[in-house]
């Protein structure tokens, strides 16, 4: 499926504005104005792009933890700044400040987080499940890292879904790494797509480097699955650059990681660096239009941090939240 | 009209069942093997709903936990069958974590309507995961309303109120109170989560209990009339408990025997004792006793039997806080 | 690999023997001498017989809870009738009475059950793990069923054993049904040894109803294991002609099963006379042996429910029973 | 001599797995990214002791737990790493359903060695999973040993009785503590399990608690001690409990509140409130008071430090019961 110019240049501008915001929250966690963690997304966010890019609002998804899915949302179209003030613990969080780290834009079918890596994949088989219980046409996108995929519940999920044909993308941002561990001594094989195939679900592997390629197959992933014909399974590989958390150490095992083969990516493998050269040898925009799109994106970047800190710091008294735990 | 109209336990969650997915159709059931019906609360359910109401899962209790998260999520009513409710505990972080949680924790934006049935309780010879009560182990996470019915109008009327609950509620019954039968109006009508209720008065002790231990505490209170007045408070609904009524009834009684056939240890029966300490120190004139599972694991062969909390313990209990 | 007679003729004695006890378990049970549940074996013992046969004493089993694995044991060489007492309650059982359906014969590595199905799965991947650790030599046989594959926790020890090659054998019983489900309704699949091939594990499908072809699987199964190849998978074709246990209906869904069906099954399928058919043909027992070999498997049943009926029944006191939670 | 050499929470813990290892070649541990160290704890063991006995395990708590039961079933003595012990939901029927009760139900014929260990605690702003005490959970299902230092000095020789013991045992300690400092001893010593500790001597009222919040207990004696004196009592391990050593104390105070930064309902204090009215009721001048994590959802964001149990809220428990 091939994308058009319009296509291409808002999921330029997207990348342009995840990466930037990435860079700000960055900036705000070791200015020590933001509570809990901050797991920085460096160059993978295009995945989280791709995935975002052509859904519907009703189509539930369930963003990638890494750079917190920040780029997965603001591609659906999600007004990210108040899941931003969530981070700084103030009023204006999409939790009312009582999460730091989880999200909730229930009318955009984003319905939250968990700790628990893993924990996308059960909730999945319930957003599919509603969606051929209503019959409503939605579908999901069940975003998560290569990791995640040692979770037994993935088998589960993948099982069910195969086995009601639930509308479902199981979609993988394959980093090669999941915490300080190298993916390669925790799963026995190239790819943790290959567990598709004992389920009878399609896969496909993807250059998650590749801005367009990652957003031609959302484009053939969610076709295939509007179809009827149950999920998909497709699996972009991309590259951690940086240490797994804030202030956590960069190693594989028992050894460091090695800086220049990721000072190396970093330089090669900047996705949106390689989108821009794309969109200049098609002369779908000009340098100038790219600069352009850069300096928006810190501009709202920048924005987004002084609407946070202008909010208030939540600090609901013990009975508000006791008032809070049940509804009515 | 049909006041002697007597149904089982299970008969009595069935036709709250039926009765709540005539009234809307976002409720749904899952679990695995209920369209056969494992246990009769399920029997034919498909006839008049269908499989696609009615939904029969692999085993993968994550998956169904999620399942009716997520759906739940989606703005459906699901009612998610453990089977053996011991069988949730493959599921701990969604039901014990996550599904109490969510809603307070994202802004309490999105309440998460899910009912979780499973039966329990000791005395089947079974042993362990299909013997434990998990009540003890929910009230512990804060989030999930936990109830147990001690007779079929109860249960109906329990069920339907789970039903239209916006919350996470854990239903649990007895094994052993499955083919109990008693009387159930034809008619709709709800029994509120969260209010006790006085299966028998009485002025010298109270006997808190719930579920099964409702009927061995009526017994103690049936051999002992002539001698000590025993008032039997069913709990009904652990959380949210009802501590008013029961300080009432110790108000009047001054004396306290919590039965709990769950672990004791910090179960039901610790935290309604610690309650007491807190709210009734001043009422009572004995402290308040437990009769509990001990802190053993359930055995199964003919031991579990001895184990639960017998009529004769409950007895010596009663005595010994009415010394 | 092929068997000798010698071999032919262990399994089949032993596999009379676990038809003759799963008979007198049906007798006891339904005499109410028993206390919990008793799942029927029926036709399905065949595999169980193959799995235990070629292990040593030191070889980690977990056997299919299905005929409460006495198949397994007896052939793996173990005196079951401490087990079977436990079923009845007895001070003789295995577990001191206070379990019902619960082996336990650690000296045997065979070290317990758990009432929660799939909890085969991580326990084996520590019996290979801790094999592997101690260079032991010893391998796992991790017997269940196709409807435990539902279960994530088969996909962690897929998982940890194929990215460690630990020395297993996941063995599947695989008799098309879960319960009151019919597992082609559960697994969008053929086979659930289909999920072997995600992880880089090979698999083979074996008749269930054929005895030596089940011993012959086990052989080459564990050969592949001893010579440190990692794990591998077998999954042995079987049927279940009654309900999934005693006292529960016979359905799949919301429809009775086909009792024709299971009535030709029973009639055409039952692997004793298969593989007495087999012997006779290769001139391996006459027919004299054979009944000879059956009615001792039938003194023996006799023998073992009389052994549990003369030890009384367990009825230890809460103390003592409080006492035996930890060990010193 | 070195009676001044001061060690973090993390280096004791750490120097008790060199020494526990260097002993015995059965013990290794398994848990995700321990190689590396995501907590110093684990830092640089694989220098001596090699990735076969520091094993990073993929992500799968059922597997690594299962993984933890079926070697010490071998005869391995297995240190299971959580990270976040709220992680241990994932397997929450191996943890809290068999690993404890293995033993008994097979006929107390073989124990399982089992340390499995985590991080917790309020405080760190991250919410949920990430500070979920599992300790309440844990005393309530027989068969686990479950405890939490509050000093550098008990972490070391808990966790030298935790590996040595037979039985499973879960230790705990507070995120907050991991980089505190104090005296730690060279040699070889153990702390039992089931002995709490008086950290500080009073005679007015006794104030239980354990893990981080002994050191708030502390500040408030410390910043009472003109007006109440307050004895701390470490409970150090919540199963077994030293019952005794509490009683002890209340026989002199006569008055106990209770510091527990689990959630309140049916936890730790919830089960010592009922122990102390079952066994203490004479002892006590003032019913006892529990200061809890309250029933929520443990929340992130700036609220976390107010739900925690604060000294101001413990100060004014302690004032209530003095009164
Ligand atoms: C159940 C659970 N186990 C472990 C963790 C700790 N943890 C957080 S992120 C992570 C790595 C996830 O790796 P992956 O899914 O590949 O995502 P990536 O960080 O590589 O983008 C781990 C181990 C957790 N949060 N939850
Ligand atoms: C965790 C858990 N879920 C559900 C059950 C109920 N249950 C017991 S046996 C069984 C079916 C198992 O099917 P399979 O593994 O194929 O074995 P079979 O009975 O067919 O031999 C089920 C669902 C259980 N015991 N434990
Ligand atoms: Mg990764
Ligand atoms: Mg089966």
């Amino acid at each position: 499926m091939s994308l058009t110019n319009d296509q291409k240049i808002v999921l330029f501008r997207n990348l342009a504005r995840a990466m930037a915001l990435d860079r700000m929250m960055m900036r705000v966690i070791r200015a020590g104005k933001m509570v809990g963690f901050y797991h920085e997304g460096g160059i993978a966010l295009a995945p989280g792009i791709a995935a975002g890019a052509f859904l519907q609002k009703e189509d539930p998804m369930w963003p990638h933890y890494r750079a917190h899915g920040l780029a997965h949302m603001l591609s659906k179209g999600i007004d990210i700044k108040y899941y931003v003030a969530e981070h700084m613990g103030r009023e204006a969080g999409c939790c009312k400040g009582r999460s730091s780290f989880h999200m909730s834009f229930p009318e955009d079918h984003v319905f939250g987080f968990s700790g628990n890596i893993g924990a996308n994949f059960p909730l999945s088989v319930g957003y599919g499940f509603a969606a051929k219980y209503k019959q409503s046409g939605q579908v999901v996108m069940n975003c998560s890292g290569d990791g995640s995929y040692g979770e037994g519940r993935c088998h589960e999920a993948l099982l069910m879904s195969a086995n009601w044909k639930l509308p479902a993308v199981f979609w993988c941002e394959a980093n090669g790494m999941a915490q300080h561990s190298n993916v390669k001594d925790l799963f026995p094989g190239p790819n943790v797509s290959s567990l598709a195939a004992g389920f009878g679900i399609p896969s496909m592997v993807v250059d998650g480097q590749d801005l367009f390629a990652c957003a031609e197959a959302a484009l053939q992933a969610l076709a295939h699955v509007r179809q009827g014909n149950g999920p998909i399974f497709v699996e972009c590989k991309t590259y951690r650059v940086q240490e797994h958390s804030v202030g956590g150490v960069n190693y594989e095992g028992p050894n460091q990681r090695d800086p220049e083969l990721m000072a190396k990516w970093k330089e090669t493998l900047n996705p949106l660096a390689l989108a821009a050269a794309r969109l200049l040898a098609e002369k779908v925009l000009t340098q100038e239009d790219i600069d352009q799109i850069k300096a928006d994106a810190e501009r709202e970047a920048d924005e987004v941090e002084a609407f946070c800190e202008a909010s208030p710091k939540a600090l609901p008294s013990v009975a508000e939240m006791q008032a809070a735990v049940y509804t009515a | 009209m049909s006041s002697q109209r007597e149904l089982t336990l299970c008969e009595a969650i069935r036709e709250a069942y039926v009765e709540e997915m005539r009234r809307d159709e976002r409720v749904f059931m899952l679990g695995i093997s209920i369209q056969a019906g494992t246990f009769p609360h399920t029997k034919n359910l498909c006839e008049e709903f269908g499989t696609h109401r009615v939904v029969d899962t692999p085993l993968a209790e994550t998956g169904m936990a999620g399942c009716a998260m997520g759906a739940a999520q989606e703005g459906l009513r699901p009612i998610l069958d453990f089977m053996y409710a011991g069988f949730s505990y493959f599921a701990g972080s969604e039901v014990f974590l996550q599904m109490g949680q969510y809603h307070f924790l994202h802004g309490s934006q999105h309440p998460l309507p899910i009912v979780m049935v499973g039966t329990c309780g000791v005395g089947r010879r079974v042993g362990n995961e299909h013997a434990t009560l998990p009540y003890g182990m929910a009230i512990h996470h804060p989030g999930i309303k936990t109830c147990m019915p001690a007779t079929p109008y109860d249960a109906k009327g329990l069920m339907k109120a789970a039903i239209r609950d916006d919350n996470p509620v854990l239903f649990l019954w007895h094994t052993n109170l499955m083919m109990h039968k008693g009387y159930v109006p034809e008619e709709d009508y709800v029994v509120p989560l969260g209010v006790a209720d006085i299966k028998r008065e009485g002025s010298d002790v109270t006997i808190l209990a719930s579920g099964l231990q409702v009927h061995s505490a009526l017994k103690v209170a049936e051999k002992l009339k002539d001698e000590i007045s025993v008032e039997v408070v069913d709990a009904r609904s652990f959380e949210p408990f009802d501590r008013e009524s029961l300080l009432r009834s110790i108000e009047k009684t001054t004396r306290l025997v919590i039965v709990d056939e769950d672990f004791e240890r910090g179960g039901f029966a610790a935290e309604v004792s610690a309650q007491v300490m807190e709210h009734g120190y001043d009422l009572l004139d004995a402290p308040v006793r437990r009769v509990c599972h001990p802190n053993i694991p359930v055995p199964g062969g003919y031991i579990d039997v001895y184990t639960m909390p017998t009529s004769e313990r409950i007895e010596e209990a009663v005595r010994e806080v009415c010394r």
